[in-house]
């Protein structure tokens, strides 16, 4: 064990006290009051995810299985805010909750398998943090029990999610056949161009993509995040697919470089499939969770194509874009969450003349849609440029108008939903919403994050220097 | 005749598309389960006998499809909980019956 | 940090109006923080003049690193031309504030959202970095998109959002454009990239992409379909802002960035802009002369009209391009009255249909003045904006001797018959005539923020009008500059 | 700011009509000052608007014929050449670095002749106002937008170049449209104003575009350039604007014929006449002012402007000439049969014009060779004085009797004596019988176009005998004819002093100015000669004349049944030109028919169903593929992961086939 397994391992062993603390906390007899556990637990949540911003160090641990620099401590700090802010917005869902200590031991168990597949620089380790990261994650999306809906969405996650992992390990056996290898560089040494190596690669690649929901493999995330309770969806909308994109991009980057020509088509074509049936899906959409779904997927598509550029550029876009894409995403949710826990359904016409009496929820609500349709000065518009200009490196002109035409597309649905806030009738619209504290903290980070992020220029520099 | 490495991957891609098949044509979960299964243990064949045939120096294969074992299991409780949390709700196991949330 | 100010005034304006309690507090910081706007923008038109014109052709620079690894700058500067429109903008804005004195649905998130377009317009106005520049021509969609679907009229939700993704999808064309400008000169900005010899196949293929996405916001025929409607259901204020400065974005864009970076594209595709400027000028007017509601007139002819500016752009001469950058002031001038004009009228007589209205000029007599004016100003009456930026135009694009540029200009001259005809039309019917409508007659003139508003915006259009020489000396340099990158591109 | 402006007005040359030259900026600025004062200050001024607008024109006037007097007897003739002078200019654009706009006031002998007759009509109809409008709603208002159209007016004949000409000649039509629709709650008015200015607006096009080629091909808009440059023959741009053709003909011939277009269209001639009958809706001294003295003879100044340039190309020429006589011969015709006095007296005014153009069409430029032109200019300049008294007069009789029927009319002379002896002696003028104003002029018309074209001078001639006849039975019909039946309007007399005053200085002005002689003052190449009537030559067009008179007297002196009779034996040729040849008909068919159901209509269809639905198009069909592919979702997990697998296959045959 070197010296420095404690400070290489600060974060996962952080969320595994956590577990810990709660495992025991779960073993007494008296439960403590909903109220005090949350704080408690967000208070844990807020001290875990400070300390990635303290003595990092790089290294690699069990046997180059596991790798830590400061651009996977960065990702995984984003993960811990994302977790934090969740877990700050569902306080409302959660205090009338019977399990909220089940919830969080899954969710952080997630959170967990989320970090070693970032880390992972060994096809074996990456594969034990995704199933880490999933399962946990089909049991918690059938957390409103009496919900038909979440049996629904937790099945459809776990079989579709078996399933993938199926390929994907078929793809990691015929990698091992073709190199003996499972370490990602002894790999990236010993692919080569050859089509049973490409074959085996996208069988494995494949899975990834399906984790990310790329078109075709995305066709379970409407569902799943329709049916979970808006925490779940947030969680899986957020972490769990930018936990994803950094484990494709580490694959790609690491471990795939001889097949770059192979992917970088691929995902070019990948990603336009996605972007447009994403978009597609979305136009006509009437639940909000599900609308944001497909605009996740069209999102996704972005991403993709920012990936297939394989450039330094291109990473350090999609990390930022995950960055922001946390802030808008989860203060969309997080509006979502407080309606959706008074009125028990989030179709779009509950929010009709949304603006009349919820004024800081429609605002919060509105500019995290701005930043999703990429409307500057929101950071959107700053991450999806970016991901655009370092893809635009590599594709063509009919490639990249697609993709901007798309941006229009989607921009439809995300006004549509603004214009809806802001209809003017007063006599169908929703009553004040109370906001709980800890989700106005959580809202306002959001949306000081979508602000600023974007126009200062900070955070992308901060992340281009981490490369 | 000795048993070789193709014998060995013709069987367990025999395995793959059988459970594959399974997986796309049975309506009840509980058998699409058992399909993964096939599905993961035809991928523990390839990764033991590639170990075995062509990698008998390491054993990378072996001990990752004991993790693969491990795996399956721990997923195959959480799906069974799922289903039989959805036998309460929908007092079913055909899959086809669980399909509200679509288009 | 001067121009900087331009764009941080409104957001503090945005700020004070946020924390005002009371309707009126709500209007009178509005109405503080676009006078001190104007006040701004005065201070740095003398400091604009005040600098002779050194190396640079931009005054005021500002640059510093956005986003470093990108070659992204924060680069801001003035020359005549933006200058001109600067002072467009100011004066725009404070009258549309004035004219939206008696807004009472939401009157907050209106000024704020007022205000939030002023400040993308400067920003548009100062950048001398192109991803700047299409930074804050974004950023002023969306108020718009918002302004008209809360407080339009009519069917305000389908041109809300007609506006908002024809104007998002000439965005995304620019944005492609931008992207291959990028990838070819490796700079965003507007200086060194008009340095680097860019090679022609490169700017054949770029050029389309930045003309027709700024076309889409200056009304490019066939893409001008969301003006009738988005300016017929915006509220006043909107109208102004969208006819008066958001159409110019296109224009101003179409020259700075499409044709002056792209200089040898621009001449390659010159005789197709020019067509379709023809086009829309002649068809856009015909297309007003059967028009009904009065708003739908206006937004028609600023169709007409805007094809003026783009068949300036198109001719490459530098008269042409001198009166296109006139017609853009001018014409945002004029639309702006007439769109306050309409609205003051709307706003009495709850009707824009002009079969409807009738005999005006005895009633208010002060908005009907208005209205004439404005009308007489749009058909190109000498002594007022219009006919110094109209027949700059004509004269520059005569200079054009080949028969199609010929054709081109004499069928955009004949546009002012049928913009005499559709304007007296109007004019006729609503304003002249007998009075049609018994209500009418207990209906009162223009208060004083309206007469503020009008005669703000009537000062302008008389100036540029009798002395148009002040528009043309601040923007001939920068014009005498974009032609002789023109001419060393050929 | 100020310190620009008055950077940019060239102070004043040292001119050699020394002090007075410098008041001819006062000239034009009067007006304009008066329309600024009346305009912003109507609620002040109250009555005091017309006194005060009225003074300051007088004292334009006075500005005038003193600057007059120098240019034509003590400074203006050097070298026996009249000269021409710019008293200023204030820089307006720069259209080219070679093309300067200067506004600015330019004399030559043209201009001067102009500015007085300008001035002095418009200090008489102002004067005549005070009176007639007394008791208006928007009395202000009137004289300022009498104010407005004088100041344009001034503007356009002293303008130092094309684009100044241009923007004066669109200002003028401006105040026209204004003070037709001055009565702006008849329908009626509003409608003739603007025809009058689409149909004007429709020749000024022409006119745009003639100065868009003139001035590119000369690269100036200066009068004096423009005309040195296409005048020598050996100059470049002669040689490239004569090189250059276009359907046959020269691009000068193009730019000639387009900018007697504008000049038609201001004037009143064939086929542009048909907004000058209706303008008559506006109020009468308007008429006299702007439809009868000033405005609608900005055609004739136009094209004596230019008449140098004019002179060398033959086509030009001949197409004005032609036009003219048409115009004249046709306008007289239906005079005849017209029965609202001021339609009568448009007409008439058409007809005049139509004279002035034709004069000019077979003048030739230099000497004694220019007599049609100095004859042009000098019925102009007669026929402001008999026109305006006429309409002035009309305006009069309109005012007593509230009407502008004919049939209302009849034995007036006891009524009102001084209207009846000024309007006797203007329609004396009119129809040429010596020795008043219209005699002296006609007679050089006359004798000109004998020399040069004699088929328009049968035409002339006959025209003479028409015009006679129908100002006479004008006359005869309000003066005469029956016996005036007042019981049913309230008498008040002729008016007031202001409204007699003016008639009466105009009717010295209607007898003596024809002994003024023009020529010696005004000629084609600013070279005066000498002049003189023919006896022999004029007898017979006088008779003519008088032949016209006596059968109008045969017919209307008194009541009785010949006119019907002879109506109805050519009832058709009478409907024809009662119904003006049907050319309003015609306009109309275009209008309605062809530009509105025919373009604007189908224009206004596909830009909202073609462009627009194209448009929406898009987006239907975005949301229709959306509908078709809904089912992919279809809500199965095992349809999901089937096309997931169908997903690697593809990718995998992909990879393996198409890639490598």
């Amino acid at each position: 064990m070197p010296e420095n397994f404690f400070i290489l391992f600060k974060q996962e062993l952080w969320l595994t006290a956590i577990l810990f603390i709660l495992l025991i906390s779960k073993l007494k007899d008296k439960q403590p009051a909903a109220t005090s556990l949350l704080t408690g637990i967000n208070i844990l949540l807020l001290l875990n995810f400070l300390s990635g911003f303290f003595f990092n160090a790089e290294g690699s641990l069990f046997g180059k299985m596991f790798v830590t620099n400061h651009l996977h401590v960065f990702e995984k700090n984003i993960l811990n805010l994302a977790a934090l802010l969740i877990s700050l917005q569902s306080t409302k869902w959660l205090e009338n909750h019977e399990h909220i200590i089940e919830f969080y031991v899954l969710m952080i168990s997630s959170l967990l398998g989320m970090f070693f597949m970032i880390s992972a620089a060994n096809v074996l380790m990456l594969y034990v943090g995704l199933e880490l990261s999933t399962i946990p994650l089909a049991a918690v999306a059938n957390f409103d029990l009496k919900r038909k809906t979440s049996g629904e969405a937790a099945m459809k996650l776990i079989i579709s999610s078996a399933f993938s992992s199926a390929i994907l390990l078929l793809g990691i056996s015929f990698i091992y056949g073709c190199t003996g290898s499972l370490d990602f560089a002894d790999i990236n040494n010993l692919l080569h161009k050859e089509p049973l190596h490409a074959a085996a690669f996208l069988l494995f690649f494949v899975g990834l993509l399906f984790k990310v929901s790329a078109v075709p493999f995305h066709l379970w995330t409407a569902d799943v995040y329709e049916g979970s309770p808006v925490a779940v969806t947030s969680f899986l909308s957020v972490a769990s697919k930018a936990a994803a994109v950094f484990a494709l991009l580490n694959v790609l980057n690491k471990m795939a470089q001889p097949l770059s020509s192979i992917w970088h088509d691929a995902l070019i074509w990948i990603s336009l499939l996605t972007i447009i049936v994403g978009n597609l899906f979305a136009l006509r959409q009437q639940n909000i969770k599900r609308l944001l779904a497909f605009s996740s997927v069209s999102q996704v598509g972005f991403l993709l194509l920012a990936a297939s550029a394989n450039s330094s550029l291109g990473n350090a876009a999609i990390i930022y874009f995950i960055l922001i894409y946390v802030f808008s995403n989860l203060a969309a949710f997080g509006v979502i969450a407080l309606v959706s826990a008074v009125k028990q359904k989030e179709t779009l016409t509950d929010y009709h003349a949304f603006y009349t009496n919820n004024k800081f929820l429609s605002w919060c609500l509105s500019i995290a849609l701005f930043s999703l349709a990429g409307v500057p000065p929101t950071a959107g518009f700053f991450g999806k440029l970016f991901l655009l200009m370092s893809a635009s490196q590599g594709i063509t002109f009919t490639v990249l108008t697609i993709a901007a035409l798309n941006m229009v597309v989607s921009m439809y649905y995300y006004l549509r939903v603004v214009r809806t806030l802001f209809a003017n009738n007063e006599n169908e619209c929703l009553e004040a919403i109370e906001v709980p504290i800890t989700a106005k903290i959580a809202l306002v980070i959001c949306v000081a994050g979508i602000l600023l992020t974007g126009v200062l220029s900070g955070a992308y520099n901060y992340i281009i220097t981490l490369q | 005749m000795t048993v070789g490495l193709t014998h060995i991957i013709v069987l367990s891609t025999a395995l793959f598309f059988i459970g594959m098949f399974g997986l796309f044509t049975r309506r009840n979960m509980i058998t699409m389960l058992m399909s993964i299964e096939l599905l993961l243990n035809s991928v523990n064949i390839n990764f033991v006998a590639f170990n075995k045939y062509l990698y008998p120096a390491k054993m990378d294969g072996v001990f990752f499809s004991v993790f693969i074992i491990t795996v399956a299991a721990a997923e195959a409780a959480v799906a069974i909980a799922i289903i039989i949390n959805l036998y309460r709700t929908h007092k079913s196991i055909d899959v086809d019956d669980v399909a509200d949330l679509k288009q | 940090m001067l121009l900087s100010s331009l764009v941080i005034l409104p957001l503090l304006t945005v700020l004070a109006v946020a924390f005002c309690k009371e309707l009126q507090q709500i209007r009178v910081v509005a109405f503080i923080g676009t006078l001190l706007q104007l006040a701004l923008v005065a201070y740095i038109y003398t400091a604009y003049q005040s600098q002779s014109i050194t190396q640079s052709n931009f005054l005021l620079e500002r640059d510093c690193e956005w986003f470093p690894l990108l070659n992204i700058h924060y680069h801001v500067g003035v020359d005549g031309i933006s200058m001109a429109m600067i002072i467009l903008t100011a004066i725009i804005v404070i009258a549309g504030v004035l004219v939206s004195w008696k807004i009472k649905e939401l009157s907050k998130e209106f000024f704020i959202l007022l205000l939030l377009l002023s400040a993308g317009a400067y920003g548009f106005f100062i950048s001398l970095d192109v991803f700047t520049l299409f930074f804050f021509l974004e950023v002023a969609v969306i108020p718009k998109f918002l302004l008209i679907t809360i407080w339009g009229s009519g069917k305000k939700e389908y041109s809300a959002m007609k506006l908002a993704l024809m104007l998002m999808t000439g965005s995304a064309l620019i944005f492609v454009g931008l992207m291959g400008l990028y990838y070819t000169a490796h700079s965003f900005d507007l200086q060194t990239i008009s340095k680097t010899l860019l090679n022609p196949e490169a700017q054949k293929i770029i050029f389309p992409f930045l003309f027709i996405g700024f076309g889409f916001f200056a009304a490019l025929f066939p893409f001008h379909t969301w003006v009738p409607d988005g300016h017929s259901s915006a509220p006043t204020a909107a109208s102004m802002f969208l006819a008066g400065i958001s159409m110019k974005l296109g224009g101003y864009g179409c020259l700075r960035v499409a044709t002056y970076l792209l200089p040898y594209a621009a001449q390659y595709y010159s005789p197709y802009i020019i067509a379709l400027a023809a086009i829309a000028i002649l068809y856009g007017a015909f297309a007003t002369m059967m028009q009904t509601d009065l708003k739908y007139i206006n937004a028609y002819s600023s169709v007409s009209h805007c094809g003026f500016v783009l068949l300036g752009i198109g001719m490459l001469t530098q008269t042409a391009i001198t009166g296109a950058v006139m017609q853009m002031v001018s014409h945002g001038l004029i639309t702006a009255l007439f769109f306050a004009a309409i609205g003051m009228l709307y706003e009495r007589t709850h009707t824009r249909q002009v079969k409807e209205l009738g005999g005006l000029l005895k009633v208010m007599p002060f908005i009907s003045t208005v209205f004439i004016i404005a009308g007489l100003c749009s058909l190109g009456l000498p002594g007022l904006s219009g006919f110094a930026a109209e027949v700059t135009v004509f004269v520059g694009s005569w200079q054009r001797t080949e028969t199609a540029y010929r054709i081109a200009t004499i069928v955009s001259c004949a546009s002012i018959v049928v913009t005499a005809v559709y304007i007296l039309r109007a004019t006729g019917s609503s304003i002249l005539g007998a009075v049609k409508n018994e209500h009418f007659l207990s209906l009162k003139d223009a208060t004083w923020n309206e007469k503020l508003a009008a005669l703000l915006l009537l000062i302008g259009i008389i100036v540029i009008g009798i002395m148009p020489y002040v528009l043309q000396n601040a923007i001939t340099a920068p014009v005498v500059d974009i032609m002789n990158h023109l001419n060393a591109n050929k | 700011m100020m310190k620009e402006l008055l950077y940019h007005i060239t102070a004043f040359k040292s001119l050699p009509l020394g002090e007075v030259g410098g008041a001819a900026l006062w000239i034009i600025l009067l007006p304009l000052a008066n329309f600024i004062l009346l305009g912003l200050g109507k609620k002040y001024l109250k009555n005091m608007a017309g006194v005060l607008s009225t003074v300051l024109l007088f004292i334009a006037v006075v500005i005038a014929l003193s600057i007059a007097y120098h240019y034509f007897f003590i400074d203006g003739k050097q070298n026996g050449v009249y000269q021409t002078i710019t008293i200023c200019q204030a820089h307006w654009l720069s259209l080219s670095p070679t093309m300067n706009v200067e506004l600015g006031i330019q004399l030559d002998a043209l201009s001067v002749m102009m500015l007085v007759v300008v001035t002095f009509i418009s200090s008489m109809v102002h004067l005549f106002s005070l009176g007639y409008m007394k008791g208006e709603e928007r009395y202000a208002n009137y004289f300022a937008y009498l104010g407005l159209f004088t100041f344009s007016m001034l503007g356009l004949v002293a303008a130092t170049n094309l684009l100044q000409l241009y923007m004066c000649w669109e200002l003028v039509g401006v105040s026209s449209y204004l003070l037709i629709g001055f009565y702006f709650e008849k329908p009626s008015a509003v409608a003739a104003a603007k025809k009058a200015f689409i149909v004007t607006r429709f020749a000024d096009l022409g006119l745009l575009i003639g100065i868009l080629i003139l001035s590119f091909n000369t690269g100036s808009f200066d009068f004096q350039t423009v005309i040195q440059s296409l005048t020598n023959t050996q100059s470049s741009s002669f040689i490239s604007i004569t090189a250059s053709s276009f359907l046959g003909m020269s691009t000068l011939t193009w730019g000639l014929i387009l900018i007697f277009i504008g000049g038609a269209g201001k004037s009143a001639m064939l086929p542009l006449h048909i907004w000058l009958p209706d303008a008559m809706e506006g109020p009468t001294p308007v008429s006299a002012l702007i439809h009868a003295a000033t405005m609608v003879v900005a055609g004739v100044f136009l094209v004596a402007k230019l008449f140098a340039v004019f002179a060398i190309d033959v086509t030009a020429l001949q197409l004005v000439g032609y036009v003219g006589s048409a115009s004249a011969l046709f306008a007289a015709i239906i005079a005849c049969t017209q029965t609202d006095i001021k339609r009568v007296l448009a007409y008439s005014t058409m007809s005049q014009i139509g004279y002035m153009m034709f004069a000019l069409g077979v003048s030739k430029y230099g000497g004694e060779e220019g007599l049609g032109y100095s004859a042009a200019l000098f019925h102009l300049f007669t026929h402001a004085f008999f026109k305006s008294l006429l309409f002035l007069c009309a305006g009069a009789v309109i005012h007593l009797v509230h009407s502008n029927e004919m049939k209302d009319m009849g034995g007036l002379r006891k009524l009102m004596p001084v209207t009846h002896i000024a309007f006797l002696i203007a329609c004396l003028a009119i129809a040429g019988v010596p020795p008043f104003a219209g005699f002296f002029s006609k007679e050089e018309i006359l004798s000109a176009t004998y020399k040069n074209n004699k088929g328009i001078y049968i035409l002339a001639l006959f025209t003479s005998a028409v015009t006679a006849f129908y100002m006479f039975r004008l006359y005869f019909s309000i003066f005469w004819n029956k016996s005036f039946d007042n019981h049913h309007h309230e008498h008040h007399g002729e008016g007031t002093i202001t409204m007699k005053l003016p008639l009466l200085i105009l009717m010295l002005c209607a007898a003596a100015v024809g002994f003024i002689p023009f020529s010696e003052f005004i000629s084609s190449d600013n070279h005066p000669f000498h002049s003189a009537i023919h006896i022999g030559f004029s007898i017979l067009p006088v008779v003519l004349g008088l032949c016209g008179i006596t059968l109008a007297a045969f017919l209307y002196f008194k009541q009785n049944d010949r006119p019907d009779k002879i109506v109805n034996s050519i009832q058709v040729l009478y409907k024809t030109a009662y119904r003006k040849f049907y050319v309003d008909e015609l306009y109309l068919f275009i209008t309605k028919k062809i530009i509105f159901n025919g373009i604007a209509k189908p224009a206004a269809w596909i830009d909202k169903n073609i462009v627009d639905s194209c448009m929406n198009g898009v987006a239907s069909i975005t949301t229709t593929i959306s509908a078709t592919i809904k089912n992919m979702q279809s809500g199965k997990v095992q349809q999901y992961a089937l096309y997931f697998f169908a997903g690697v296959a593809v990718l995998l045959m992909a990879v393996l086939y198409v890639w490598k």
